[in-house]
């Protein structure tokens, strides 16, 4: 494929920033949910 | 706790303006085309993440040093913001390769040893939740850290000898410098929310450390219990 | 390093005296042969040019069984604990346990070699074989290290069996790698030179391997919990 | 001399064998044997201590004899076959030197385990539990052979929850709660 540009690329780019996007939206959010959790349970202890 | 929403807000800014020139502004590529987009969030979550291993590999040294277990918290941190972007690697790179070699993957250098990485990292956390104690598992996986970061470019270049019986590797054109800013500006951008990630994974360690630290006589009775 | 011998020669004269164990791994390997080929299917020619990558699975399969093993045996009675209370490097003790570990499963070599040839009826000379079984072994050396350093630490949890082989495939991929190159090279000719480049590459494997492995294992052992 | 630590389930006294044999690390403060700190001068102590705890660390597959000189060898002294003997002979076991241990009853292990202990004529003896496993005439052996070792100018600290044993060898009475020394005296049978 040395001359050709490949046509009809922007459905895998989408899919590529989307997927992106998500997991790290994802991680941030396991993030908190776990922050919160390590919160509380170092309240009750003391 | 304020450094780490500076990251967040500088790196969201950065990652923001650099994405929407590299969706939008920047031409797409000769051969490519606007497939070639992905580089910008490719090439920079290959960059953050190696920087994380990197940076996972001198806290276990530090670690194994002093002993001292705040290491352990930020090489945790470093380790896995490190794994989810080597995943987020994996996924565009296996898109990438479909729409330009046809295939969702491929036995080359940078993939192989990109998976190969992944997985040892990932072993690490494995082998964190399985550790006895505290101690153990700060130092497994420091441990396993050195090991895994060392065994990357043992990897690498095996498989590149592996490989390079079958074809030559293409070499990528000399990036435009309509191409260099989103990527710059996306680098930097990541580079911060890794970091402010991996900081708050730190902190997320030792709040839960902090709470599972037992009181001395009770502590001693459940090491008394255990060597019995 | 009187020690360190003393340790080694303790890990062969138990190794010895429960042949059962040891005949279990080499068993292991030889049924791994047994099932490629069931796999592969009975044609001659694709078992041939598959036997490289066999023999390396083998080799790779049955050594967590026998790393997971040798640590069962210094956790049965707390006995690493004893060795550790004694005025004893545990660097010494990661050599002893890996040396042993390492003849171990060059011993299986040469029985896993000659199978192999017989099964897949591979038409090689005894040079041939032997380059081979020299090839096991440095296969075996490169496994021995990391998998002691690793199976020390997996030998303390419930869930080793599995624990082992996770964190120590991935590992060893370029020994993997770099065998079964050496080994495909032996038996199908090295028409491009290429067998010094990858048996260097091996050794060098092992160096680094034990090296590191040995620097490390203090970490991994509780020494003062 | 010998001490005894005396103290409930969990209230330490394996935690402070542990400690003096080198095998864990106080997590605050310093501990010191023989003018040497337990965190950083390990090697030298270990030469010095020997501990008989719960685990006996022995080998099913060595010979009783194979076990203690292999202990020698560890800390780096090549035992004659008569030291062998002898030292299988003061615990009992001298006619069953060549048997395998893993064939042995858990009172001749618990024996094996002491002879051990003493192969290198250390200076601080620590037990965890001297009695348990054994029957009365392993007591008694384990009572004399403490008192012999004293008299020979070493140290004993043993754990034990076995007053009537333990109290007539041993010279001091520490008493344990909770990971603290809650009590020191006298002991009442010398």
């Amino acid at each position: 494929m040395p001359d050709g540009v490949i046509g009809g690329g922007w459905s895998y780019v989408i899919a590529a920033y989307s997927v992106t996007v998500a997991v790290l939206a994802i991680y941030v959010w396991s993030l908190s949910r776990r922050s919160r959790r390590a919160e509380r349970s170092q309240r009750d202890e003391s | 706790m304020n450094i780490r929403k500076l990251l967040v807000l500088a790196g969201l800014g950065l990652a923001a303006v650099g994405t929407y020139f590299g969706l939008f502004v920047a031409p797409p590529e000769r051969h490519m085309g606007d497939v070639q987009r992905i580089m910008y969030v490719h090439v920079p979550s290959a960059w953050i993440a190696m920087l994380l291993y990197t940076l996972a590999f001198g806290f276990a040294i530090a670690l194994l040093w002093s002993g001292r277990q705040k290491w352990d918290d930020l090489m945790v941190g470093a380790i896995e913001v490190g794994v989810v972007l080597n995943a987020l690697l994996l996924v565009q790179g296996s898109l990438w390769g479909r729409a330009t070699w046809g295939v969702w993957w491929d036995w080359d250098v940078r993939l192989t040893t990109s998976l190969v990485m992944a997985i040892l990292f990932a072993g690490v956390l494995v082998l964190r939740r399985m550790a006895p104690n505290e101690e153990r598992r700060s130092q497994w996986s420091a441990v396993a850290t050195v090991v895994a970061f060392i065994d990357v470019p043992l990897v690498y270049f095996c498989v590149r000898w592996w490989r390079s019986l079958h074809q030559i590797q293409s070499s990528p054109d000399t990036v435009d410098p309509a191409m260099v800013l989103p990527l710059r500006l996306n680098s930097f951008g990541l580079l911060f929310l890794a970091l402010a990630w991996m900081l708050w994974r730190a902190a997320i360690e030792r709040s839960s450390r902090r709470a599972s630290e037992v009181p001395l006589p009770t502590r001693v009775a459940i090491e008394e219990s255990a060597h019995a | 390093m009187s020690s360190l011998l003393a340790l080694l020669s303790k890990d062969l004269l138990l190794e010895w005296r429960e042949r059962a164990r040891s005949l279990s791994v080499l068993l292991f390997a030889v049924v791994t042969l047994l099932l490629f080929s069931f796999a592969l299917g009975p044609d001659v020619e694709t078992l041939r040019e598959a036997t490289p990558g066999v023999l390396v699975l083998a080799l790779l399969l049955s050594s967590t069984l026998a790393l997971n093993e040798s640590f069962r045996l210094e956790r049965e009675d707390r006995a690493l604990e004893g060795l550790v209370m004694r005025p004893v490097s545990l660097t010494a003790l990661f050599y002893a346990k890996a040396s042993a570990n390492a003849l171990l499963l060059t011993f299986l070599g040469p029985v896993v070699v000659a199978l192999a040839v017989v099964f897949y009826s591979l038409e090689i000379d005894v040079a041939t074989m032997t380059r081979l079984v020299g090839l096991w072994c440095l296969g075996a050396a490169g496994l021995a290290a990391p998998g002691t350093l690793y199976a020390a630490m997996t030998s303390r949890l419930k869930s080793q069996d599995v624990a082992l082989p996770l964190l120590l495939f991935p590992l060893v991929v370029p020994v993997l790698l770099a065998s079964v190159k050496a080994m495909g090279l032996v038996l199908t000719g090295d028409a491009m030179n290429q067998l010094r480049s990858w048996l260097t590459l091996l050794l060098a494997f092992d160096i680094i391997y034990w090296s590191v492995c040995g620097l490390l294992f203090r970490f991994a052992v509780e020494e003062g919990e | 001399m010998a001490v005894w630590l005396k103290g409930p389930n969990g209230s330490g006294k394996t935690t402070l064998l542990r400690m003096l044999a080198t095998l864990s690390t106080p997590s605050c403060g310093t501990l010191e044997i023989f003018g040497l700190d337990v965190g950083r001068q390990r090697e030298a102590i270990r030469h010095g201590v020997s501990l008989v705890s719960h685990s006996l660390y022995l080998y099913p597959g060595l010979t009783a004899r194979e076990t203690l000189v292999l202990w020698g060898r560890l800390g780096g002294v090549v035992l004659e076959p008569e030291s062998v003997v002898a030292a299988l002979d003061v615990v009992g076991l001298a006619d069953v030197g060549d048997r395998r241990v893993g064939g042995f009853s858990a009172g001749m292990r618990k024996r094996l385990a002491l002879a051990r202990a003493r192969i290198e004529s250390p200076r601080l003896l620590l037990l965890d539990e001297p009695f348990s496993a054994l029957d009365d005439s392993g007591c008694r052996l384990v009572q004399s052979w403490v008192r012999e070792f004293v008299e020979q100018g070493g140290t004993v600290m043993l754990a034990s929850h076995d007053p009537e044993r333990a109290t007539p060898i041993c010279d001091w009475r520490v008493d344990l709660a909770a990971g603290q020394i809650v009590g020191l005296d006298r002991g009442a049978g010398r």
